[in-house]
């Protein structure tokens, strides 16, 4: 597949934009102004991006804990993201939700779940909407490994395949839960991988290669489109930091240091610099833009975050029912 | 189960004097269907899902054939798999529709109770208001013939405690279709508790749909000397007992509940303020139950009203057990 | 393979008597003198008879609402079962149970759950204690089409063969789910058939044919005595009768007259009869000895129901605690 | 989570006035460590489940390294799935084993309702006492850092109302391990509810292996103004409160549950009939929780001696939120 400069441009600014912020909460979480836990995606952006950019503002999609990504792929307020790590009024979710519960209804986040797996069903639930609607939708659903132990993955799936839903599952397989290690917790490589494609569109992707991520998901969104049905993604990916928090938690032991560093070496944003780069379609002036107009985004977004008021405690019954 | 010999069919107790030649009486699953087909047909985005909602018991009449004139895009059977069907119809619900969502019994709901609780209570106050769940869950409580420990659990002391959720039981064939349009109406997730014993009734059912309002509550009898709260089926029995006490000159009020989630403390309190005696009555266990919470209030907001103490008549802390000796001591009414 | 004459006889016997249990419940039933919900399992004997006949008394089973064939199968007091269902202080669970609810450690059968799937994780925990006792047991399931609907089977397949446990787990797909065909409700067969053989030895055979069964039964029950892990076997069948109660269901108009007509005519026990007679392993007396020592037995145990106590309903908070 | 910022180490207070030389002063997750290390040792049939009690924070240091003594074979990370676990928990306890389960936070156990309220709770009494579930469910309540609403929730209003579970809640070192031991030695499955806050604890507890009788709560501080009645962290924000209110000449007794179910109404009973005033504090929301349970008790069985309204101090009605400025005005204490 030959896609167009400006859309892997756009690609690589995606993920950039995605790494710096999160490399921006990272550097100022120490503080303690952030009083939220928070769950970094670090070196799984091109698997966001790469599925999002497949979408429209109206798709849906259905998030987790560790969502910075997702949320900011599918076109969720950035100032609304750090106010509302802030905790502020101003944050997209009130300063109700914290890091785990984001919303941007505006762009078809509806909110994420930090339950494991609990977002799953409902993702699917978006995607039956949809066909009842008889709308011109896709559904997508983020979920982790973790998630992929949980029964309710299977009685999803199962009910997107018999009612061939226009759902598309994204499974972020970066190979642990916390600190337990999908080996501890799987069998084998998830069940669905064995399902006839007639069902279900089932592939395996590097989940560091932002155009293999970009080319299943093309793939998975335009078989929603037509009425194919569901798709499942499994993204082999890799968390380089610590589960939750700031920082690397190679100290911890439960990982292989060379593990990290080999997927380090991996890292979906300066692997793709480094072809847009050697094919010429990107200079270093065109990056150092880049980088600046994020930064500038983020400063914005951070100052207006710590400039926005706190919700007020004594609201505190507010938005209990509508 | 041979009904017959369970519980007679009969005609609710005549609360409000409405009976006359010009009302329609109806049987409560009747009224039911009766929301459901008006809800159907008045509004696109609602749909009816559930094991068996299309199948020839159709929910103990209260579905019964209307997938066959909905279709069954809008009335169908699910798989079991009650939590991912119930995220499911929380993420429909998200997305647009109304979903109403039927179990046979409160039982299966506990195999939900994560996308109950985790997920459909908090939706929206999680996320600051911008996202509603206007959700309907509906199970009837089971009771009799060797129902047993899993198929007659009366749950309702475990929902009344979570917050976001809005909790109904109805105890009329009127209220039945009334809640059950007010609940599909509203844009908050509502568990409705039904009562296997009122679908032996028959009652007064207006045509044309209407609403009750959420969360307020009713009283079936006025009376001065004692208070008897209750809900569900436990409102027939307590109208009886109302009754039985008028014969040894006891005047009873009788307060309908309606709804347990947000609860009519003003309707309560009134009352009790009126006769300084009360009893709760529950089809649930007593510990940690709706008479708890009941009980407390007024405690807590009518102290001064009381002349004594605050009975609860509920089911004994036990699973149910099956044997009908046994099914006899546990149950009371 | 080859069975030799007695056992061929004695599953044969089994079955029958399973047969005539149900159809005396099924004829008193109408007295109302059974208080207690009935999910017969005529029809589908040769499942439960062909998987128990290779088990050992200190074998467990983990049953369902359907659960009559599965407790004499496994060697359950036949006294004890009619008792319960007559709610009796002498019925296998002290009339707390009812029909749903059947229990008799005594020869591994740990009690059945009514909530559909419920037993098939308390089934794989059984394996898991086999497995950390060290005990030469294994540990079987049996449980419906309804319960393959469950999060919670894929959840515990997975612990089973990730923890390769002496589990078997006998899938009686019948069908239906009470009126609800399992292709409203799954996608296609089971994902489990589509799981490596490394994994779990898995098959599907003619439920009603109690060689087939037997013989994959025994497989699977020797993997497990081997420490091979975990056996899916899928057991087509049907139910012959309704869903609960006596009597058939076919007025009721949700399957076609010849479907249940066709597999009546498939019956596990006449099928099996005719091949005995034919191969001339079984006589007409012997068949007429087997039904007069199995209606006396079955006398007994009502008898010995209809005159047992009644709990006492002063009693109801015992076994509240051990 | 920084905790130093949410809860500062402390030593718990001094209740029993047990300090001295010879006492061992140890941490609250040190005690339950030492209790399943002696249960593991003792009793070969005990094992240890759940998702991480292999890991480095080791359930935070509840189980940590457990697993390097025992072998992962006794102490096993398992796969999330946590009804299908707790299930598999339940067979095995059937089976002969004693596993105890660890969760992170209670939020988690509503994925697992079906197996504990279907199934392990109703187990024995269903089969007529034929088979015991000696189970033990352990997990621990968040607080603060914007846990928000699904990672705080604090269940035991709901656990509390389900016969056949036992529900222990640990206010200090010495109960979280003496509660631990009688509770895998238990034969019944027992639902043990932590708080984040008492981890934060130091105090008084014995090396060698005790036990702490079910059902049992006791007096932290003798008193005859008022009673506190509280359980588990908010033991010490009673004590506290009953410490300030010395000042003002107000003599309160201080009550710990311990056990919730089955609870121990003699002691409550006895102490309201001295004081006459009551106020019940937990950690969980108001409506329907086990504030309301204790109060519709004293109602029942002690109304004649009550002075006053029974007041009850708990989390408002909502699911908690994340902001701190939201949070402080959603916890007491
Ligand atoms: C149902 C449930 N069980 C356990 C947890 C605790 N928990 C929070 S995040 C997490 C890890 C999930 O792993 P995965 O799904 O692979 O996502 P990742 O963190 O790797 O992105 C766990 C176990 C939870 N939040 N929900
Ligand atoms: C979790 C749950 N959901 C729904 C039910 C209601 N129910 C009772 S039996 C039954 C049918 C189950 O079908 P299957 O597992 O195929 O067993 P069969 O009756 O066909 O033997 C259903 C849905 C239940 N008991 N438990
Ligand atoms: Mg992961
Ligand atoms: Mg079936």
């Amino acid at each position: 597949m030959k896609l167009p400069r400006d859309t892997l441009l756009r690609l690589y600014y995606d993920m950039l934009r995605i790494r710096k912020v999160q490399l921006r909460i990272e550097s100022l979480y120490h503080l303690d102004e952030m009083k939220t836990p928070i769950h970094l995606c670090i070196g799984q952006e091109a698997i966001a991006v790469g599925v999002c950019a497949n979408l429209n503002k109206e798709d849906y999609i259905s998030s987790n804990h560790r969502g910075h990504g997702h949320y900011l792929a599918k076109g969720g307020d950035l100032k609304g993201l750090i106010a509302e790590l802030y905790c502020r009024e101003t944050g997209c979710s009130r300063g109700h939700g914290g890091s785990m519960h984001l919303v941007d209804t505006s762009v078809g986040h509806i909110g994420s779940s930090s339950i494991v797996g609990g977002g799953i069903p409902i993702g699917t639930g978006l995607a039956l909407a949809i066909d009842m609607k008889k709308q011109d939708r896709v559904s997508v659903v983020f979920f982790g490994d973790g998630a992929a132990d949980e029964g309710v993955l299977y009685e999803s799936v199962n009910f997107a395949i018999l009612k061939k839903l226009p759902v598309i599952y994204i499974y972020e397989n970066n190979q642990y839960s916390v600190c337990s290690r999908v080996s501890a917790r799987q069998a084998d490589e998830v069940i669905f991988h064995a399902t006839s494609p007639e069902h279900m569109f089932t592939k395996t992707v590097d989940g560091n290669a932002i155009l293999e991520v970009y080319e299943a998901a093309r793939e998975a969104v335009l078989r929603a489109r037509n009425g194919d049905g569901p798709s499942f993604i499994e993204c082999k990916t890799y968390r380089v930091r610590g589960h939750a928090g700031a920082g690397s938690d190679a100290g911890l032991g439960y990982r292989p240091a060379e593990e990290i560093s080999f997927w380090e070496s991996k890292c979906p944003i300066t692997t793709f610099r480094e072809k847009l780069l050697q094919k010429g379609l990107i200079s270093q002036n065109d990056i150092q833009d880049m980088e600046r107009n994020i930064d500038i985004e983020i400063d914005e977004a951070f100052r207006f975050a710590q400039e926005s008021p706190l919700p007020k405690g004594e609201d505190i019954l507010q938005y209990l029912y509508e | 189960m041979p009904w017959s010999k369970i519980k007679p069919e009969l005609n609710e107790p005549d609360f409000d004097n409405v009976t006359g030649e010009d009302k329609r009486i109806i049987p409560y699953t009747e009224a039911i269907r009766e929301a459901l087909d008006q809800a159907l047909m008045l509004d696109p985005s609602v749909f009816v899902m559930g094991q068996g909602v299309d199948d020839p018991a159709g929910m103990f009449g209260a579905t019964l054939n209307l997938h066959k004139k909905y279709g069954r895009e809008r009335v169908f059977d699910t798989p079991l798999a009650e939590n991912g069907l119930t995220g499911i119809a929380v993420g429909a619900a998200i997305g647009g529709m109304r979903p109403v969502y039927f179990h046979n019994r409160p039982d299966f709901l506990l195999l939900a109770m994560d996308q109950i609780v985790n997920h459909a209570s908090k939706w929206h106050y999680m996320f600051g208001g911008a996202v509603n769940v206007p959700l309907v869950i509906w199970a009837c409580i089971g009771r009799g013939w060797g129902s047993a420990a899993q198929h007659s659990q009366a749950l309702q002391g475990l929902f009344m405690h979570i917050p976001g959720l809005k909790l109904i039981m109805p105890a009329t064939c009127y209220d039945a279709k009334g809640l059950m349009l007010s609940s599909i109406a509203d844009n908050n997730p509502v568990i409705i508790l039904e009562h296997r014993f009122n679908f032996r009734h028959k009652g007064f059912v207006p045509k044309e749909p209407y609403r009750i309002p959420i969360g307020k509550g009713m009283v079936r009898k006025p009376g001065k000397d004692i208070t008897i709260i209750a809900a569900s089926y436990m409102v027939t029995e307590a109208y009886h007992a109302a009754l039985e006490l008028a014969k040894d000159g006891i005047d009873a009020e009788v307060i309908d509940l309606r709804t347990l989630r947000p609860l009519d403390e003003e309707l309560i309190l009134t009352s009790v303020k009126k006769t300084g005696r009360v009893v709760v009555a529950d089809t649930g266990w007593k510990t940690g139950g709706i008479t708890a919470e009941i009980s407390a209030l007024i405690v807590e907001k009518g102290f001064a009203f009381l002349k004594a103490p605050v009975l609860r008549v509920a089911s004994p802390d036990v699973p149910t057990p099956a044997g009908y000796t046994l099914e006899q001591a546990f149950y009371a009414g």
